[in-house]
This record gives C-alpha cells, structure tokens and sequence, in this order.
C-alpha cells in the first residue's frame, strides 16, 4: 500500500477531510508508512507538523502542515493603530521580539519621512543585535539537544538569562520588549548600561567557547551533521530562504550588508558563509552570526552619541500619507519584511507580514525526501524557524 | 561470649537453607539499591555539569530521596495499556526486560573470597548470554505497543544488538584467554600481578563502547532517541510498567561497569601502596568510577545514527577484536 | 551437588525475580487510580490520529548484517571453550594454528561482505 | 539596475506593462493577468532583470477597485526590488500560477488563495494552509468582520490624551 502524501491527508487538523489516494499493490514486500511528525514531538519547536511517507526510516515524502499557531495577525493589523502594531509584531517571531518592531517601525517611519535622531538609530543596531544573540543561542542549544546532546540546551539558557537581564533593564521586559516608538524609542537607556553590556559581550564571547566545544569540535556532531541535507543555493533563492539558511548555501545576502538600515553602514563586520549548505554549515553559520554581533556591539559602545532620543516635533496620532512601503530587516532567522499599504488613516489599509520561517519551512518538502528519520532531525533542527513567525 | 555466637552461626546461619535464602535477598536488594544511587548521582552530575541544581527538595539534603519519591510516584501512576496494543505481549514485556537484569547481579564478585551469590564456572558467559535477553523485552514492547515510533525504536534496538554483541564478545573471548577460565572470580583472582586493562586496552575500550550500545546510553541512544522517535519501545508505557524499563536501565550500568571491572581493572585487587582498603570497596570504587564515566557520556555527546553504528562495529571494532584475539593466544603460547 | 545448588539457586532467583513483576503490578493495581478514556487509550501519534496501523511492514535495512551476526556469533561460541583450555591444550602452537585458520576464515568472509558492499546499508 | 532604467527596460522587452510607479525610490509595476506568467518568467530569466529570490506574493483588497496582487521579487546578483502588481475584479478573481517559476510562490499562492479567495489557475496543491476546512470565509478581504470589533469597543481606540486621565 502506497500514500499518495503530495495529495495531502490531513486528519484532524487544517485540511481535515481532503480525499487521499491509495494507491499501489498488496503484494509489495514493504509498505509505506505514513507517519506524523507534531504538532506534539518534542523537536518541532512548537506546533509544527510534518507528515512523512517512510519506508523503514528512508523519507519518502515530507509535507509540512501549518496553522495550529494562526492568530491572524495581518486582519488584526487592520484594526490597530501604529502605536499597538509595535506591540502586535514583536510577538510573530517571539525569540526576536526587537527586530520585528524594527521592520514596522522603520516602515512607517520612511512612509512618513521622519528623521530619527542619531542615537535612538545607535541603540536600535545594539538592541537588534542583543536580541540576534538572544535567538541564534536559543537554536545553538535546542540543535544540540535534537541531536541528543543535552548540555548545549542548559548553557544556551544560561547565557539567555544574562541576556534578558541586560535587555530587561533598558526596556523593561524580557520576552516582548516594545521598546521601539515611532520616530524614536520609548526611553533612554538606564545609567550603567554601557557598562553592564561590555562586561556581557566579554562573558558571552568567552563562553561561546563551550559550544564550539561541545559540538562544533566534535567528532560525532560532525558525522551526524555534514554532508546532511544539502541545500542548493539556487533552490533557496527560489523558496526565498533568507538568514542562515542562506547564507550556509553559500549566498552572502544580508540586508545589513547590502541594503544597510539604520546605522550598520557605519559597522565593520563580515557575513559568514557555508560551502555546501548543509546542516553542519547552517550551524556553523548561526555560530559565527554570534560572534559577528558581538563584534557590531563592541563598535556601537564605541561610537555611541549623546542626543535626544525621539524626534523634537512628533504629530499626536501618527497617520501616514497615502502610498506603500516595503521595508525589509535582517532578522536573525532572516529576511523579515513588511509591505505596509497606507490610505493616509491610523491605522494600515494592509501589512503583509513576510516572515522568513514562513518561506524556509516552506522549502522543506524540496529537502527532505531521501534522508532518514534522524537526520530529518538533524536537518529541520538546523532549518531555523519558529512556528509563531510561520503561522503568524 | 564468642562461643556463643560462633554457635549460633554455625546453628542458624551456616544453615544451607538460610544462606540460599540470603543470597536471594541480597541479589534483589542489590538490584533494588544500585539503581538508585547510580540513578541519583545521574542527576546530581548532569545538573552540575549543566550548569543547575538538579534534585533539591525531596528528603531535604540534596534531594537524596528524590527516587524513592519517583518509585512511589510510578507505583501510584495510573496504568494505561493503548486500544491498539497487544495486550498480553504489552504487560509482560517490561517483566522480559527486568528479570534478565537481575540476574547478572547473580555472578558478580563483589569482593574476595565468597563476595559473590554463586561462582558459576561459566559465568563471563552467563553474564553476557542473560543480559542479552533484554533486547528481546524490548522488541515485544516495541512490536505490541502497536506504535510507530516504538516499533522503529524496537528495530533500533534489535539493529544495535547486532552491533554490539560481537565486539562484546570478542573482546570478553581475549579476557577469557588470557586468565584461563570464564568465572567471573577466577578472572579477578588472575589479575593478582597486574590488572588485564594494561595488556588489553584495546580489549577494555572496545567492552566499554559496546556496553554503552547495550545499555542504550548516549551516544548510543538511538533505540530510544528522545527527539526522533519519543521515547522508542518505551513511548506507550506508564507508571509501574515504565519505571521497570528504566530501572533496568540503571541496574544494567551497574552491573555492566561492575564485569567491566573485574574482566579489565582487576575486580577486588588493590593497587599497590594502599592494599589495607578492603576488596569490596575496591570493586565498588571501580564499579563508580565506569558508571560516573556513563553518565559523564551522556552530558558530552551527541548521538550517533544507527548506521553509523553498525559500520563502527562491522569496519573497525569488530576487525580490531580479531586481532586482538590473535594476538593474546600468541602472546600465551609463546611467552 | 554445588552445581544443583548454583542452579537451583538460579532458578529460584529467576522465580522471584517474577514474583517481584507480579507483585509490582497487584500493588500498583491496588493504589493506582482507574480513570479510563477513549481518548487516553489511542495509541500516541503527537497528538494526531494515527494515520494507518503500526504494525506495517517495515524495510529493515540492516538484514544483511543479521546474517553476518548469526555466523559470527555462532563462532564466537566456539572461541569461548578454545579460550579457556588454551593452556592446557597441547601442543600449545599446533592449537593456537588450527583456531588462526578458524578465524582466518571467518575474517575473510568478512572482508569479502565489506568488498561486497554489504556492510552498507540498503539505500 | 535604477528603478527608472529597469522599468524602461521592462516596458519594452515584453511590452506588458501598464503603469509603473517609483514611491519611496521602490519600484512597482502594473501588468494584466494574461502577461502575469510571461513577465515573470522574463524577471527571473533576463540576464539584466535576474530576479532569482522569491520575497514574497500575495494580495490587497481595495474594497471596489478590486483586488492588487503584488508580487515582489529581489534580485541579490544586482541587487534591486521590483513589485509586480495586478489588479484583479472582485468577481471571481483568477491569475495564472507562479509556482512553475519560482518555487517558493507554491505557499505563498496557497496563503492569498485561503485569505482572500483569489483563484491560482494551474496551481498544483490549492488547498487550505492554515484554515481549517470548515472555515467559511476569506478572512483578510474587508468584507469579511472581525467579530470581536463589531460586538465591543476596542479600548485601543483611545487616543493619546485620553489614557492620562
């Protein structure tokens, strides 16, 4: 008995109640077996599922199923003001709460032509790039824990913590920071800060050492990692991959680089490259991302201005003028952009979310068949997504 | 005074019933205990290598009681066999798994002279024949739990058993030559003049990766990888059925690491210069140390892929215990 | 005699051994709650419903091996008896030859399978 | 290339283009349904066009005017951005598929299908992505009420000033 998956059974989830084709002879030696991946198995990150066609442990097909996390965020956007929109974003990708409010944030501020002021652009790069950190080491612990070692998971939250502490302390919060305002942010950052977060980028280079460690350095991680799940560069351009993912397959396409927002035109750091797109190189890549962030981080402290933080003269309600924008970041999973359509109110007309798990999840069934069951591990742990930036 | 009590003994004590019955008593208690303290100190280890506390509440100082409290948590957990599952196949499977585990406990020498419950003349291969059977426990659970992942976990398991015994084996059969017999207190006693670790490294390194596949320990867990396939054979199980597997678990390390130590590091043999510590604290040191390196293991590695297994044991280890084999009957013929 | 009693005691051990299982089950049956659902009985397929039966059958990839094990395990039986009398056995070289050319046989079998490619797995 | 200069060159490689407009120095262009496949294949294969990322697709309801799909590609060899953009009746609306072009727009097309309702002639897996398949409705078309704004107030419909007192 064959499963035609492609034609998509979906019991008891979105797509319920689609029709599926059996297909094929009773008196084949072995059967496919259909099997679901999630939305409850510990290494989907959430609510991901995947329904693979096995045969013994050889993917025969993978088809993800999204929408078990759909909040309906882009409806919602129609109905906020920008002010509460800053709040709705930062929770799609929630592991990269400050780089999402960027995106809106820098949108709305080119649509309406606003000037921020130096410093809060400063303090934007540093924030981006804590919260960057914040990300990439929560990925670096749960790829290790995939692949069975449980150590790199503890320390990646170690060094969280220390992290949200930093970030709690200028912006109040640790996982939905809001610390963004149109045209500026919402408050300086506290005295002692500067210091606090040199001391931090010292510790957390310095630690980064355990990872390479423990996994990169190892000789059982690389077995299980190189040459798995070689992605092509060519096809993840066509998905519209971004991020690590890209970047692993050996295209240096970062916005920070080529299209620089803020002030990262004035930063010196590299954007790290793989060879053969593997999982091994995914990794290696969101490794070497952190150790570039520090770098950025140290330069912000050095050249920090003094100034105001908002613009002098802001309007009361912020109404854009009639027209659209596109405004893409380099998020830590990638290119997260956001197609802002105005009709001069408070609130958008439409803001479409493009989030970057959304099209690297969607390459997923273009990866996966022809591997074995561990190594769909290996290579979904070394996908980067987070559910929440899928489903949205 | 001592008459007396030498009179007792010899009336009660020395009585073959009584000692039969002893035997019995300490075998299971051992089985009981060991697992604990092994258990226990996993988790204190891995807690402090991972940067944490671990078990703090339970019996206060250090949560020492926290897996007497997971024990009577198991037993009172209620028991839930699948709609879909064999039922008679699923209840005794986790009884297939423990009883074998018991008994290897039975030929272990835990010290010179009668340490031990029985000194089988076989007993190298009794111990690596009976630990053995575990695997088909858990084909049968894997198999009746009528579940997908258990089953690819039970094929796992069973693809590891035909890893690892060779090596196993093979590395046991360079032991075996080397001392002359196959008792277990025969091979400790031989290793008076030095330990079989120093002539057989190769030997004890090949024992130890293939009892830490027997084992299902990391980096061999893939039987019952956690983030692939749940929990392999052990997916559909709770409460008093569960707590068997992974009591057999733990017992296994001890067992295994306490073979390990009398085929390789000399079992109740001091070292020289501190030879008034007593044997059976010899054995149990040695005993700790192979399980702390267990658990040390399991804080370190990533795991392996199941091919990737068979290939280390067809390509290099068992080719490497060949020779070694090879090598130690020449060494005894010639020297 | 020891050796009935080495046995006996083996198999009275083997005995409680069971007893212990049974027991263990009787007292969980006695404190356990007995709450049963439809929904707590299905067989757990991350929280879908199980597409399929689990009981398929599987391509096992590695029965080649199993072939290869059954043989070499068969000849490590016969190692063990060889292993313990090789002192005693004489003359010493003569035995160890014969058991060279026993596991010289088998050693080439299993560099023919590695030629072979079998001791790949079946893609 | 400039936005200028690549809309020049579009308009008369497949004289398909009806408008274009530079807003916010991004480029957007407007082509009609027949030339939707054969624009886009030009964007991806023209050695001066090289549109090879897939950003993203999808649509915006302009109540009476119909719906705009955009389509916005990247081209990281040279570096610029162009929305493709087409105006599609309220009526029934249908587009050719992307998918054959870029295989990333798969998804993408299935998201505006469920959302919107806007039919993706050829596309090879029309089925919901994140709605179950009793869901009625398109959700992001203007038409469709969130319930919970018609049955109570939003208090984020407050301004500034009043949240002081």
């Amino acid at each position: 008995m064959a499963v035609d998956v492609k034609s998509g059974i979906l019991p008891g989830g979105p797509g319920e109640g689609v029709e599926v084709l059996v297909s094929g002879s009773a008196d084949l030696a072995t059967e496919e077996m259909l099997l679901n991946i999630g939305p409850q198995h510990p290494s989907t990150h959430g609510v991901l599922r995947l329904v693979i066609a096995l045969d013994g442990e050889m993917i025969h097909s993978a088809e993800p199923v999204v929408g078990y996390m759909h909040r309906g965020f882009e409806k919602m956007a129609e109905v906020r003001d920008y002010r509460q929109i800053i709040a709705l974003v930062n929770r799609h990708d929630w592991l990269s709460a400050f780089c999402n409010e960027l995106g809106v944030v820098l949108a709305v501020e080119k649509l309406m032509g606003l000037d921020v002021p130096l410093r809060a652009q400063w303090i934007r790069v540093m924030m981006a790039e804590w919260n960057r950190i914040l990300n990439h080491l929560m990925f670096l612990g749960s790829f290790g824990l995939e692949l069975g070692a449980m150590t790199p998971m503890f320390y990646a939250f170690r060094e969280r913590e220390d992290i949200q502490e930093l970030m709690e302390a200028a912006t109040g919060a640790r996982l939905h920071f809001t610390y963004n305002r149109i045209g500026g942010l919402k408050e300086d950052l506290p005295r002692g800060f500067m210091q606090h977060s040199a001391a931090l980028v010292k510790k957390i280079r310095h630690r980064m050492d355990d990872y390479a460690g423990l996994l990169l350095g190892n000789e059982i991680f690389k077995q299980r990692t190189v040459g798995i799940g070689k992605l092509p560069g060519s096809v993840a351009k066509e998905f519209g991959c971004s991020g690590p993912i890209l970047q692993a397959s050996g295209i240096a396409e970062d916005s920070r680089k080529t299209e620089p927002y803020l002030t990262y035109d004035q930063c010196e750091f590299e954007v790290p490259i793989g060879v053969q797109g593997d999982s091994f190189d995914r990794f290696n890549v969101l490794f070497q991302r952190v150790h570039q962030s520090l770098s950025i981080i140290e330069q912000v402290h050095d050249k920090m201005p003094a100034g105001p933080i908002m613009p002098g003269k802001m309007p009361k309600n912020i109404k854009p003028p009639e027209g659209w924008i596109y405004a893409r970041t380099e998020n830590p999973l990638g290119e997260c952009g956001y197609y802002l359509v105005s009709k001069g109110g408070k609130e958008p007309w439409r803001l479409k979310m493009r989030t970057p798990s959304f099209s690297n999840v969607s390459m997923l069934p273009a990866l996966l068949p022809g591997n074995l069951l561990p190594d769909l591990i290996a290579i979904l742990g070394s996908v980067f997504f987070v559910v929440g930036d899928v489903d949205r | 005074m001592i008459a007396v009590s030498q009179q007792i003994f010899e009336q009660y004590i020395n009585n073959v019933w009584i000692i039969f019955g002893l035997k019995i008593v300490a075998v299971v208690g051992l089985f009981l205990t060991a697992p604990m303290v092994v258990g226990y100190v996993e988790h204190k280890t891995l807690a402090h290598m991972q940067a944490r506390l671990g078990p703090m509440e339970a019996g206060k100082f250090h949560g020492w009681a926290q897996l007497i409290a997971d024990g009577v948590k198991f037993i009172q957990k209620e028991d839930i066999t699948p709609t879909a599952a064999d039922k008679f196949v699923f209840t005794i499977a986790p009884g297939i798994v423990m009883v074998p585990a018991i008994l290897v406990f039975f030929v272990v020498p835990f010290g010179p002279n009668g340490w031990w419950a029985e000194n089988l003349d076989v007993g190298v291969f009794f111990a690596l024949a009976i630990s053995s059977i575990s695997v088909i426990g858990m084909l049968a659970a894997g198999w009746s739990s009528a579940n997908k992942f258990s089953l690819i976990g039970a094929v796992r398991g069973a693809a590891q058993l035909i890893a690892y015994e060779l090596p196993l084996l093979l590395a046991t059969a360079a032991v075996v030559m080397q001392a002359g017999t196959l008792s277990l207190p025969g091979i400790a006693a031989a290793q008076s003049h030095y330990w079989y670790v120093l002539p057989q490294f190769a030997g004890f390194m090949l024992f130890i990766i293939a009892s830490l596949a027997e084992l299902s320990r990391p980096p061999f867990d893939m039987p019952i990888a956690d983030s692939e396939i749940i929990f392999g054979h052990m997916t559909e199980y709770t409460g008093v059925k569960f707590a068997f597997f992974l009591l057999t678990e733990y017992a296994g390390i001890v067992s295994l690491s306490a073979i390990a130590s009398v085929l390789f590091l000399g079992g109740w043999q001091p070292l020289p210069l501190i030879k008034f510590v007593p044997g059976p604290l010899w054995i149990l040191g040695k005993t700790g140390i192979l399980s702390f390196i267990v658990i040390w293991l399991r804080a370190t590695y990533p795991r392996l892929r199941e091919d990737q297994l068979q290939k280390m044991a067809w390509k290099y280890m068992i080719p490497i215990a060949l020779l070694d084999i090879l090598l130690t009957g020449i060494f005894k013929v010639v020297f | 005699m020891s050796y009935y009693w080495q046995y006996g005691t083996l198999g009275a051990l083997t005995a409680v051994g069971g007893a212990f299982v049974v027991i263990a089950f009787l007292g969980n049956r006695l404190m356990r709650p007995r709450k049963p659902r439809v929904e707590k009985a299905t067989t757990y397929e991350c929280g879908m419903d199980p597409v399929g039966e689990g009981w398929s059958n599987t391509h096992i990839r590695y029965y080649l091996f199993a072939f290869l094990f059954v043989i070499f395990d068969v000849e490590s039986v016969f190692l063990f008896p060889w292993a313990v009398q090789l002192e005693k056995l004489r003359p010493q070289g003569t035995v160890l030859v014969e058991m060279i050319v026993f596991i010289g046989i088998l050693a080439i079998g299993l560099l023919y399978a590695w030629k072979k490619k079998v001791l790949e797995w079946v893609k | 290339m400039k936005a200028a200069e690549l809309s020049q060159h579009l308009k008369e490689a497949t004289g398909a283009i009806e408008r274009d407009e530079v807003l916010n120095e991004q480029l957007s262009v407007w082509t009609t349904s027949e030339k939707w496949v054969e624009v886009a294949t030009h964007l991806r294969d023209c050695g001066k066009c090289m549109f090879d990322y897939f950003t993203f697709l999808s649509a915006v309801d302009f109540e009476d005017e119909g719906f705009e799909i955009v389509l916005h590609v990247y081209s990281i060899r040279r570096q610029h951005h162009i929305n493709v953009k087409l105006t599609a009746p309220r009526e029934n609306p249908s587009v050719p598929t992307l998918s054959g072009v870029w295989r990333g727009a798969n998804w993408h097309e299935r998201e505006t299908w469920e959302m919107f309702g806007i039919n993706f002639e050829g596309h090879p897996h029309l089925v919901k992505l994140y709605l179950t398949e009793a869901f009625e409705g398109n959700p992001l078309r203007k038409d469709f009420l969130l319930m919970t704004r018609e049955a109570k107030e939003w208090p984020g419909e407050q301004e500034p000033k009043e949240h002081a007192g």
